[in-house]
């Protein structure tokens, strides 16, 4: 048989023979034979590994990973160490399934501990999950369960929130029947309502820094949803809780976030990993898998899945989440990177962010016609308004090396109907290649 | 050699410490102070775990060695498909033309992922009959959900707001819990005696009411529904929609498909039927298949071809490029913060290309045969309780065992354990009693599985003359029984709660 | 999980299993008899094994198991080096703009190798003091070996046909046996009490029949030879050179350098000093070092730098390239078949980059401070015979412990398996009677040097109430103490052996 | 202290302070101070690990590795699928010592085992070594064993025999004493001659196929080396051992190798893997390691280095060979690889090199002005005559994206002092390329 397939036709023969049949087109006899397939799939003939590599190698060769990069917006293209993906790369990790079998698992789950344990001290917040899917999967979850925990379906999300997050909250929310409330920027930052007119929401959603990059005051949404008898979902950035306060600081109830930058490739989107850490309330209502420590038949240490009764498979339509497979890997790669990066590490990758953005932040609105979007204080990122559109300009810029950065559409932008950027530095970036993309900026602005 | 306990990333910490080192940027070093507000600083910074690059790197290898993975041995875990997933994929996977594309970038600047999805799509749609694909669910479960949305849009545009979904009580638990977040009421139809859906109590359940129902097929005992083509016409006349929860695509592959059974919706999980490895419960990929008239209601923006120049012309200064974006009419919006687990499409397209049409049907052939041989080889060691031709799968009981012995699938579970296998699924599916769901999958031999038989039987008779092996087990694994009731009961669920416990 | 047996993969072996696949070639199916004549064919084809790509996987991953690395812990093998080598420089190591270029292309498509072969030779000149490198060895005894070929030619070119290499009697087995293969008769010298070279027993054996003497400094007990310049002029006198086995060279970088301690060939382990994994037994690299009279004798072709354009700028069509090759005046000739073990090369290149002067410096420090920490903190526990300031590595002996409880060196080293750390280098150097030789290097921590000290404290001490468990040591290893007596009197050096023993 | 160095501050004081140090320079006291250096070395700081990564990128940068290669002459750029580079890079495998320990080394140790009988069963002879460092030194060592066995000095090397390999006998020679009388060819093949004048050889040494590709009729090869009473040393391919006839079916005494074909990397030459096969005579004098099947204590097979009394570490200078560290990684990596070639699989590159040989050959000898160098029959590389000088003529070709082989030194062409080049074909090469290739290389040299 095929490629993948170790049979021989002598073992394939011995084992009809065992069941009594004498093809393997036997084996589906109990599918009705009006649908089974009269002739095969109509997909080409297989392939052997050299052409599948050429093939997919040709695929990869076709998009421009060759840009030096300013792009962000909740996706980043830090320093990935050797360490980190020889180590993640092991086979045992890659190969496991979810750890239903602690005895055989402890090195996947004794991971995740760490990991839970490290998303905690990052956010702030006692508890932390084994992962979710993404950063909106995380912001959907911990709307779902401030509303569970509230009993109010009425949610205020900040327009700082990432855009394509707030997308996934609505389109959760035909589903789940939340009512969600879009809360607009007032120069960079969420204009919280000092009352709620209508319903009373049950939960806040900000993000810190917001998509724009600026630092939210996040006592001011504190203070809202304390008006409101709210809970406060805050969407935080690990890279930049090197030097930010943390979610849990600011009196956040859950945090979620997006955790790409923890060790995982830009990857064209995904995979990547939805973290996701809240106060002891909420343990029961946590989404996902949760690893705790606990002993052995002998009393050695040893850790395990655990509060499974509020998952899926236990708790089926009463289950706190429908997550399933998560993102496990993703996360073992977070807790191998912050091992990398360890305390001085992340603060220095932070600082170094905040270096480059603010460097290139002066060199860019030092150009004719290119300003700062918003007042507010950035970070890591930032946006500027333009003399041409968005698009145009990243299509320029690729053209001298560069991608330029996302550009924001026009609800982001606010009133003006300006043309705007939003602008990454990560700390891959040096002083030499800043110069050089601000010299093509300039160009490709006029 | 790895048997004794390894110390938390924190234990090995001291401070000062480390790993990392950076670029030399070239930019002045302006302090954390001038950068950053002082109301916005977290001081001292987060005390993370302070190792060297080589503690770093003994601790993750010796946590590895304690962890059993496909490539350690064979891992018949029910309804999970662990099946070996070609290197290649992994080879594919690491390639720095997709790991390195920004999600955010134009299409212009990513045709290449572009044209992986479209060709992807039209792979995946061929295999399962149906017209279009959306990529952005992350797993299973968020296929489901995506389903049902577009399940719940379809009928809102008709103007129909039917309110339960049915599924059958053999059902894998993310089914009826993404009913739920679909905003739908899951009613639960039950199997009759040959493990399958009891089709005249499907019957009385049906009514306008019923948005549609989800199935697998084969089901989670492993069965084939036969009376499929029923089925679906009966959901199909009060006007539901027949979901396909794709879990167990592996045993069907190039045999039937989803479309041609009269399914609308088809999940598909890329990291059991297509070469995504489990990552220990992750990454996977969801992605979700329907028929032509529910393609407007598909989650957006999705990767098209547009008409015009060919593949490969991409980039070209001037010229539209051949792949772009698009959102569909009607569409649910986003699911995901980008396109979808993007890594693990390029594996699924990598195994659909090396094993192409052949080596597809092939691998549902082996998958099924694997699964049959076991269930003759071990008839008359375990219970069957469905002991007919099965598909990828098959499901034993060891409800005599546990009342003649006290010994349950549990311990038979933590049993094999000690034999070098993995155990396989346990206490499901849930009408099974102490059920133990066996899937060799295709990429075990015959060698293989005659040893695991003979283990199972070993264990089994072994039982029947002393329980104690099978409930003290295991003792070989790095860690014996472990205590899963203490750790709900002081939940300790961080090293810091430990600390302070 | 691991710890029974692996069968072997003639045992998984099936006939028409396969794993392998191949390119589509477009080329006609000319048949074996079509190309082959008859004479020449292989009929049948040679049995290899026959397995499938799982259970290849599968079984190396399970070998892989049952092996320790220094990834795995630590790995305090005396004159061994086996310190933890950065994974970046395995990212190097796989640089397709490296690996994939042919050995014999010309140099002026192969300017980044020739490039970094000229870097790394003038950081290996700076490192060790003398004038110029060979890469070509493959490692330490291949170096050692081409060192005295070149101690030969010179002389040979003064017309002076010397017999005699001078060796200390702690000196490392290669050392003799490249003596004899470059032509040379061995002369022991003996130690004195110190641990060091018997100065007035070495003048009395200095004559100018003696070509030459090789040392290694640190020697094999880890003592610096303090009077090595009194060594060298001694032999520079007669008319000898000094050769400097580099094995021990982690003790000393950027603290003094074999060229200023007086020797004129240096023969460099860059897979003990320099970022190579061992690799369980290679492969290494072994360059020799010369001062610059001895350059023009030197292996060849020697990659080297021409006057005229910048690096970088190869490959411009009409300019002559920046590097080339060039063969020495009075090269001894080729040694290998190829330019050396170049990806070793590369490694230790990176490591260089990566360490800078300041950190290979620390490289030593920690290197000397953890060895000299351990001989403190063993004090009492074992014998140390010499028991003063040591450099990178230290000798205990149980020479006692044998007398008093018949429990050895070896069984020591077989009893500290069993607590997760590889054995020292045990009978070795041969001066010390049950010699337990430690080099810790200097990437290990505090804590793990404690956890050793422990360790073999405990062992210490069990020992003298009871010799038991270190005799019969180990116990949780893959296997337990192997027959090594009957491998050599019942030899079995292949599975075809085994089935006809 | 330094980035690898784990030690803090901290650390060095309490380790200092129990050495009753105040510094770490004391540490060096025992180093006379006139020795020891004053200021550092002089070489730059050290970079982090993303500046070295860039550096070196650069470097590989300057290497035309794009290129289609045609050029072996004992070095070929075979497939090497993702699982030899997956298995082999397992860090258990890549980070051991030699298995002197062997109860924790039974995964190296095994996997010689098996290494030594798939090279027993390629050359057709009884016993392997555990791999020596390239074909030179396994040649080298063929000799030496060859000569200690005869007693007699004089080797016999046929010109087919790499030039490389020859230039590195001759340069052991000088220390071993060995005699080396090179033997001519004559259209392609080695012409043994029919009696020896002078010193009698103890050792002849062929090569199958040889340096122009031709295969050897090594009966002529061990019909004198039977009149001279010499051993018979054959260096083979193990590649081409697909489907040819083995050394030892051949009659070949020794076996010698470059396993080079046999999953690594072309890596500019290095490491390599030497490959040593000899007769059950022989085994007490062969170089090298050897692994052998024992038991453990409780009786259950193990592995362990054998007959290690021939080693340089215990026999010191009466030891069979100085080797000490050899390419054991290679060794492994070529288990792997033949693991996953199999029988069939083998056979196969075998064929299909042969294949796209031949077809190469007639592509290129259809060119004017260049004809095959030699009539005999070639496998898996073939020699042509050139109207242009070689060099040239790959320069040329590079230009077009072709490495196109290897020029031919005037000794190797032969007494007409043509031009000739080395071409080589695996199966890599598909139609497609070798059409491009006769296309460019009918216009380059003309
Ligand atoms: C039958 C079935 N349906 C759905 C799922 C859910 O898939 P996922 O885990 O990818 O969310 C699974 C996986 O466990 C399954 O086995
Ligand atoms: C002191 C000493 N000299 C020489 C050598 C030989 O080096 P290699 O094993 O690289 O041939 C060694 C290595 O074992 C050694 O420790």
């Amino acid at each position: 048989m095929g490629h993948f397939v170790p049979h021989t036709e002598a073992d394939i023969e011995a084992m009809l023979g065992l069941l009594g049949l004498s093809s393997t087109d036997e084996l589906f006899a109990v599918v009705p034979e009006a649908l089974r397939l009269a002739v095969g799939l109509d997909l080409p003939a297989g392939l052997g590994e050299p052409d599948v590599i050429e093939a997919m190698t040709a695929l990869a060769g076709r998009n421009r990973t060759d840009l030096v990069c300013f792009a962000g917006g909740g996706a980043y293209d830090h320093e990935i160490p050797a360490v980190t993906r020889a180590l993640a790369g092991r086979s045992e990790f890659v190969t496991a399934y979810t750890p239903y079998q602690a005895e055989v698992a402890q090195g996947v789950l004794q991971a995740l501990f760490e990991f839970q344990t490290l998303v905690s001290r990052l956010a702030g917040l006692p508890v932390a999950n084994a992962s979710l899917y993404d950063g909106a999967s995380a912001a959907v979850e911990g709307v779902n369960l401030a509303v569970a925990a509230t009993g109010r379906p009425t949610v205020w999300v900040s327009r700082g929130v990432h855009p394509h997050w707030r997308a996934v909250l609505a389109t959760m929310a035909a589903g789940s029947g939340h009512h969600l409330v879009e809360v607009a920027l007032a120069d960079g930052l969420t204009a919280w309502p000092e009352a709620h007119e209508g319903e009373r929401p049950g939960v806040l959603v900000a993000a810190y820094p917001n998509y724009l990059g600026c630092l939210e005051d996040l006592g001011a949404a504190r203070a809202a949803a304390d008006r409101a008898g709210a809970l406060l979902v805050v969407a935080f950035d690990p890279v930049a809780s090197g030097v930010l306060r943390s979610p849990g600081d600011w009196g956040a109830d859950v945090a979620v976030g997006e955790g790409q930058g923890l060790g995982t490739a830009l990857s064209f989107g995904g995979p990547y990993l939805g973290l996701f850490a809240c106060s002891l309330d909420h343990v029961r209502r946590l989404p996902g898998r949760l690893v705790g420590e606990t002993v052995d038949i002998e009393g050695r240490r040893a850790y395990v899945a655990t509060l499974r009764a509020r998952e899926q498979d236990i708790r089926r339509e009463r289950a706190s989440s429908n997550v399933c497979t998560n993102q496990t890997l993703m996360a073992v790669t977070a807790a191998i990177q912050l091992g990398w990066l360890g305390t001085a590490g992340l603060a220095q990758v932070a600082l170094a962010c905040a270096r480059g953005t603010r460097y290139c932040r002066d060199v860019l609105c030092s150009i004719d016609g290119v300003e700062p979007l918003v007042p507010a204080p950035a970070l890591r990122e930032f946006a500027v308004s333009l003399p041409v559109a968005g698009d145009v300009l990243v299509e320029r810029l690729a053209e001298e090396g560069f991608l330029a950065g996302i550009p924001l559409a026009p609800a982001m932008v606010g009133a003006s109907g300006q043309d705007g950027l939003l602008v990454a530095v990560t700390e891959r970036r040096t002083r030499e290649q800043i110069d050089a993309f601000g010299a093509a900026f300039d160009k490709a602005v006029h | 050699m790895g048997r004794s306990a390894e110390p938390t990333l924190f234990e090995l910490s001291r401070p000062g410490r480390r790993a990392w080192s950076l670029r030399r940027s070239g930019l002045a070093e302006w302090t954390v102070e001038e950068l950053v507000p002082q109301e916005h600083r977290r001081v001292p910074p987060v005390d993370l775990a302070e190792v060297s690059e080589r503690d770093l790197v003994a601790h993750f290898t010796r946590l590895s060695q304690r962890q059993y993975g496909v490539d350690t041995g064979a891992y018949p875990l029910g309804s999970c498909t662990m099946k070996y997933n070609p290197k290649l994929c992994d080879e594919v996977a690491t390639l720095p033309g997709l790991t390195a594309a920004h999600p955010g970038a134009p299409g212009a600047l990513t045709q290449g992922w572009l044209e992986l999805m479209v060709e992807l799509e039209a792979s995946l749609t061929e295999i399962t009959g149906m017209a279009a694909v959306s990529f952005q669910p992350a797993a299973g479960a968020a296929g489901e959900l995506t389903g049902l949305l577009i399940m719940r849009a379809w009928h809102a545009s008709r103007g129909d707001g039917r309110q339960r979904v049915l599924i059958p009580d053999s059902a894998h638990g993310t089914n009826p819990a993404s009913v739920v977040l679909g905003g739908y009421q899951v009613v639960t139809v039950p199997s009759d005696q040959r493990g399958c859906v009891d089709t005249a109590a499907l019957r009385r359940l049906l009514d306008e009411d019923v948005a549609g129902i989800m199935l697998t097929n084969p089901n989670t005992l492993g069965l084939f529904e036969e009376d499929i083509v029923e089925i679906a016409s009966a959901v199909h006349e009060v006007g539901g929609l027949l979901y396909y929860d794709g879990a167990n695509l592996n045993a069907i592959l190039g045999v039937v498909r989803p479309g041609d059974m009269g399914f609308d919706i088809v999940q598909l999980n890329l990291h059991k039927t297509f070469a995504t490895p489990h990552g220990g419960g992750g990454p996977g990929a969801g992605p979700v298949a329907v028929t032509g008239r529910l393609a407007p209601f598909l989650p957006g923006p999705r990767p098209v071809r547009r008409s015009g120049p060919p593949a490969g012309a991409a980039g070209r200064p001037g010229q539209t490029p051949p792949f772009g974006w698009e959102m569909p009419e009607q569409s649910i919006g986003r699911v995901h913060s980008w396109h979808g687990n993007a890594i693990v499409l390029a594996r699924a397209y990598a195994y659909i290309l090396a094993n192409g049409c052949d080596g597809l049907r092939r691998v549902a052939e082996a998958a099924v045969l694997n699964a049959n041989w076991l269930r003759h080889r071990l008839r008359g060691i375990f219970e069957i309780p469905y002991d007919r031709p099965n598909m990828h799968e098959m499901v034993l009981s060891a409800a005599g065992l546990r009342q003649r012995r006290g010994v349950g699938a549990g311990d038979v579970a933590k049993r094999l354990l000690e034999e070098g296998f993995h155990a396989p699924t346990v206490h499901f599916p849930l009408v099974v009693r102490d059920a133990l769901m066996i899937e060799p999958t295709e990429t075990e031999s015959l060698q293989t599985l005659e040893a695991l038989a003979c283990a199972l039987q070993r264990i089994a008779e072994e039982a029947e003359t002393d329980a104690g092996p099978a409930r003290m087990a295991p003792r070989t694994t790095p860690v014996g029984r472990v205590d899963e009731a203490r750790a709900a009961r002081r939940l300790i669920p961080t090293w810091d709660a430990r600390a302070s416990s």
